[in-house]
């Protein structure tokens, strides 16, 4: 089990502290698969980092970290020197056979309908594209631990439906603990076991669906669902330019 | 010159010390300042010697060089690998410290080990920025032949240059010059294409083409 | 006639033991003998022969003060326009071919060893001529080209066999335990002239006699005060006084080329030819030598 | 030597001629790099004739710059100038080669013109390898002493040296040496000090830090 | 008014010809707002970067271009030695005088919300904060011709409203002609006065919603041309994969 324990991060930013991420507790059983939703500024991205162990609190700690994670970054972050295939290829450890790494990429390019474009160059990519080819970088390898930060923001509507049902199918067969990110209000609650809501660097409610999956997005109890962790969004008082 | 072959055996053998001096400054600059980028303790002992040595002029050193590796062979290519250290050194350094960090972060998240991560993102990140400082030296390794073998050389384009200089033979110092000037060319466009071709993301050296 | 220059060039060599030429200069005689003329004398420092020739070559320098003879020679023979005007000393005692105390002791034995000194000069020639007079020829040592400052550095490095010295290193060797296989004395006559820029001779002859005038002045302070032209030379090249006292009766700065410095020259000449260093002969007499029309 | 004030005497002089030669190679340097960067047609013509001379061994040209620039102080800082060119030239023509083209396009549709493109946009952006050139160039400013002063030198730690070396004063040398080593030192450090507070966002040369 | 003839843009990839653009020919009056919309790699970005003058098209011409052009790249493209204001203030002419360009910068901080990040540098944003300053950027010079690439997709739905809004008060105060590029149908609808489709290079349909500004959200009106224009796109048969 993922846990964290009183995480805070404090950013020094010209003198003056600026506390991206305040005393969070949240525990994530093996296999769990969590939304998490806030404005902007409000510490998700800074969360996952910790998580991942990309830096140190300023205090508190994560316990439980698997050995091998996904991270899907806000940014694309691919590999400018190499080909779409030898990116998602990247990830993948040196000592498996040649075969299976070769099949593992063939399958995530299919999956993210990007196998004509296996041999193209980043810089030859749309934005979509891009973060697609991260995402297949992430999932390639198997990881027990899926830290995604908004990995679907753009793209189309269309891709991201296949790509948000190919995830969960993903998730059910093989039970990584998955993190994910996302503005979309829709998505947190299609995706997510449960919602976690942050604000200005706190963690300010979990709203738990209850739904079994594959989940069918014109479900009306999706719906409610929907509703209820939106209005809670849209009360959220902190404005992030307020808070400093 | 041409016609009995001297002026060949000058060039070969000039040629094969500017290689080597260069090759053997790239293989410790390179492999030095990727370590000490990575390792802050031995940088901070290590440096002040390095930018020490760095501006010290080689012809002051040619007695000591002369003292520690003799007359022969070996201090020839140490004037050369000398001069040629430093432009590798620095571009590797800079070129280290300009890579995107978060590119380094993806290979962290992934598990990649220190080493795994300077070989598959570190250095072909930093590739642009080391590929100048190998031209920067590349071009050294000639203009420091005439200095190497200023010292008990019987050979050598340098030797030829400077024994034309103390013979009042300005046609034969022109001859050593175009001849440093075209093969130094060659050396470095063909170092050039091999290396757009094993790295073939590169920039092109092309300009900003704004 | 061309109008006056504001200036002229007169190379400043101190070494090996360039006793006149540092007494003109520290009692400031080339100065007094131009100022009235209102031209002002700048003494730049070209040690090396080649750098003389090549700087007369381009007309930066009217006057080389001190030029070894294989440089004015080889200078001349390759079309730069120079002429000896006198010569500047004689001092076979100063070159030597020297070797460590453990060191090959005759020149016989140096066959096969190696031996290190500036390829092209009176050095070299004197190893040559040494080698000769045994029946050997250069072939027969392995002679590496290096400056005396590089020779010196290899010899007490063990690094060669022998070294031809002159001056401040050959001193430097003895006091650190080297030997002398043989000076010049009776092998060669090494000698070291004053050279002009051709054309500047043509123009003002005025001028180069004014500056023979001053280099007189200097060997008369030498003649009349010797223990004082030694302490200002001995000062000038950073020598202790004995070092001085022991090199003092080593030269002859006397300025008239006689028969016999002729003869010299022409075996210097013969030296570089047959070494392959030089292609083309010149008349040494008519083509380097010039006289200062009066 | 240093009761006496020749030792500063010397120094004085040789850091007024590093600098100077130093400083024109900049100021001819970077602005050929940027334009040749912005215009291939004379790119195409001027490179080759770089490329040779940038190979050619500045010893071997001295007698050259005495014939063209006499045996006064510009054939010293000829000598200075030459060896300090290249390294920023190419330092300046890589780091415009890896210019974010994603930036120039800012600027771009910001209607800016070529001018502000470079000013504002291409030149911070290449700053860091710029840097790297620059550093590198300064050290061989020192580096060239010795050649530079070899010539119709009265003063200067280079003329220092070789006179030592010419006199067999080893104390003499190595005073020398260690002066330009300590005096380069703190040259550099300068210079970068005063680069990161012109431009606080250069990467402090503190390696990758994976 | 701005207009598109023919326009066509061909890549070579590794030989391979890759459309991304195919013979369009468009018309957008000066001041009008078009959102656009299309699947991923359909050619979108390149649309804009052809209108802009970025690159020249293979074929056909762009006509019309007005000579102050704002666009907010698919990515923030922060100039990372430039302090958030200073980037704000980047595109403002330098002939402005000190003052009306301060005045800008604070107004437009202030309205994307960014104003305690003044003095930050883009390295210490988050993803949707340097969004924001990337739209600040592009809206400080008053452009007559706006070019939005999916300018909203890093943000929380709070903060992606109050900006819609924002743009609409703006374009209805100043009128500059917008081409908005968005993946959210909801989105395209709320701000276009017409929504064009893009497919696999082609221009495939243009939908016009007739409704007067400023928009609500949850008018059932606009409900109804979302689920027209969704249905289109998920009809959309091409999927770039299976193109080239
Ligand atoms: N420099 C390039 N070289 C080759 N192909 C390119 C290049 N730039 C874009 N393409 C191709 O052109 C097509 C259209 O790209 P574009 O960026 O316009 O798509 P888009 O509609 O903006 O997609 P997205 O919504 O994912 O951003 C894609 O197939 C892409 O691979
Ligand atoms: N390196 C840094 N230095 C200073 N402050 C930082 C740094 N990184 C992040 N911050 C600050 O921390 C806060 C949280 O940032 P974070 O990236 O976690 O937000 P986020 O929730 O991911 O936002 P978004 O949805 O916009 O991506 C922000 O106020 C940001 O300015
Ligand atoms: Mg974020
Ligand atoms: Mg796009």
């Amino acid at each position: 089990m993922l846990e964290l324990a009183g995480l805070s991060m404090r950013y020094d930013m010209g003198g003056r502290p600026v506390s991206a991420l305040d005393a969070i507790d949240l525990a994530c059983p093996a296999g769990s698969l969590t939304t998490v939703v806030g404005r902007s500024g409000c510490g998700k991205t800074t969360l996952l980092r910790l998580i991942a162990g990309l830096q140190r609190p300023s205090a508190g700690e994560v316990r439980g970290r698997p050995d091998r994670i996904g991270y899907v970054f806000q940014e694309p972050r691919l590999m400018p020197w190499l080909k779409v295939h030898e990116n998602v290829a990247f990830g993948l450890s040196q000592s498996l056979p040649a075969t299976t790494r070769h099949a593992r990429v063939s399958e995530m390019l299919e999956q993210v309908g990007l196998t004509a474009f296996a041999d193209a160059y980043p810089s030859a990519l749309s934005g979509g594209m891009a973060s697609r080819v991260a995402i297949a970088r992430a999932l390639a390898p198997q990881p027990d631990l899926l830290l995604m930060d908004e990995p679907f923001a753009a793209l189309d509507a269309f891709t991201r439906r296949s790509l948000q049902a190919e995830l969960v199918q993903l998730w059910q067969q093989r039970r990584p603990t998955v993190l994910f990110i996302t503005h979309d209000v829709e998505e947190a609650v299609l995706l997510g076991e449960r919602v976690v809501q942050f604000s200005a660097g706190r963690l300010v409610g979990t709203h738990g669906v209850d739904l079994p999956y594959p989940r069918d997005p014109t479900d009306p109890d999706l719906l409610h669902h929907r509703r209820a962790v939106l209005a809670r969004l849209l009360q959220d008082p902190h404005s992030q330019d307020a808070r400093p | 010159m041409l016609a009995d072959g001297t002026l060949v055996r000058h060039t070969a053998v000039s040629l094969a010390r500017a290689m080597a001096g260069f090759l053997l400054a790239v293989m410790v600059a390179l492999p030095l300042a990727v370590l000490l980028s990575l390792a802050p303790r031995p940088r901070r002992l290590l440096e002040p010697l390095l930018e020490f040595l760095r501006q010290i002029p080689p012809l002051a050193l040619i007695p000591l060089l002369v003292l520690w590796l003799g007359i022969g062979e070996a201090q020839k290519l140490g004037v050369v690998a000398l001069t040629c250290f430093f432009p590798v050194f620095l571009g590797t350094l800079g070129g280290l410290a300009q890579v995107d960090r978060k590119l380094v972060e993806v290979g962290r998240v992934c598990g990649l080990a220190q080493s795994a991560l300077v070989s598959r993102i570190i250095l072909p990140a930093a590739m642009p920025s080391i590929v100048t400082g190998l031209r920067i030296s590349l071009g050294f390794s000639w203009r420091a032949l005439v200095g190497a073998e200023l010292i008990a050389a019987s050979e050598g384009l340098g030797y030829l240059i400077v024994d034309a200089q103390n013979m009042a033979r300005t046609d034969v110092v022109l001859v050593g010059v175009v001849v440093i000037g075209l093969l130094g060319m060659l050396v470095d466009r063909l170092t050039r294409m091999a290396l757009h071709r094993a790295m073939p993301w590169l920039p092109r050296d092309g300009g900003a083409d704004a | 006639a061309p109008a006056r220059p504001r200036s002229i060039r007169v190379t400043y060599v101190t070494a090996p033991f360039n006793v006149p030429l540092i007494v003109m200069r520290a009692n400031g005689y080339l100065q007094e003998a131009f100022a009235p003329l209102d031209i002002a004398v700048e003494t730049p420092v070209i040690t090396s022969g080649a750098a003389q020739f090549q700087a007369i070559a381009a007309g930066a320098i009217d006057i080389a003060s001190v030029l070894g003879d294989t440089s004015a020679i080889i200078g001349r023979a390759n079309g730069v326009d120079l002429k000896v005007i006198g010569a500047f000393s004689r001092s076979p005692r100063a070159f030597a071919i020297m070797t460590r105390a453990d060191g090959p002791d005759s020149i016989e034995a140096l066959r096969g060893r190696t031996v290190g000194g500036p390829k092209g000069t009176t050095l070299n020639q004197l190893l040559a001529a040494a080698l000769a007079a045994r029946r050997m020829r250069l072939a027969d040592v392995n002679y590496l080209n290096m400056d005396l400052a590089a020779a010196r550095a290899a010899l007490l490095a063990g690094q060669i066999d022998a070294a031809t010295l002159a001056g401040a290193d050959a001193m430097a060797v003895t006091a650190a335990g080297g030997r002398i296989i043989t000076t010049a004395e009776g092998v060669t006559s090494p000698m070291s002239v004053i050279a002009v820029r051709g054309a500047f001779l043509a123009e003002h002859p005025d001028l180069v006699r004014r500056y023979l005038g001053a280099h007189a002045r200097a060997l008369a302070f030498l003649r009349d005060q010797p223990a004082r032209a030694l302490d200002i030379a001995a000062a000038e090249q950073k020598l202790s006084p004995e070092d001085a006292r022991t090199m003092w009766p080593w030269y002859d700065f006397s300025p008239a080329i006689s028969a016999a410095d002729l003869r010299n020259l022409e075996a210097c000449q013969h030296f570089l030819v047959s070494a392959g260093m030089l292609q083309k002969t010149i008349d040494i007499e008519k083509d380097l030598l010039a006289s200062v029309p009066a």
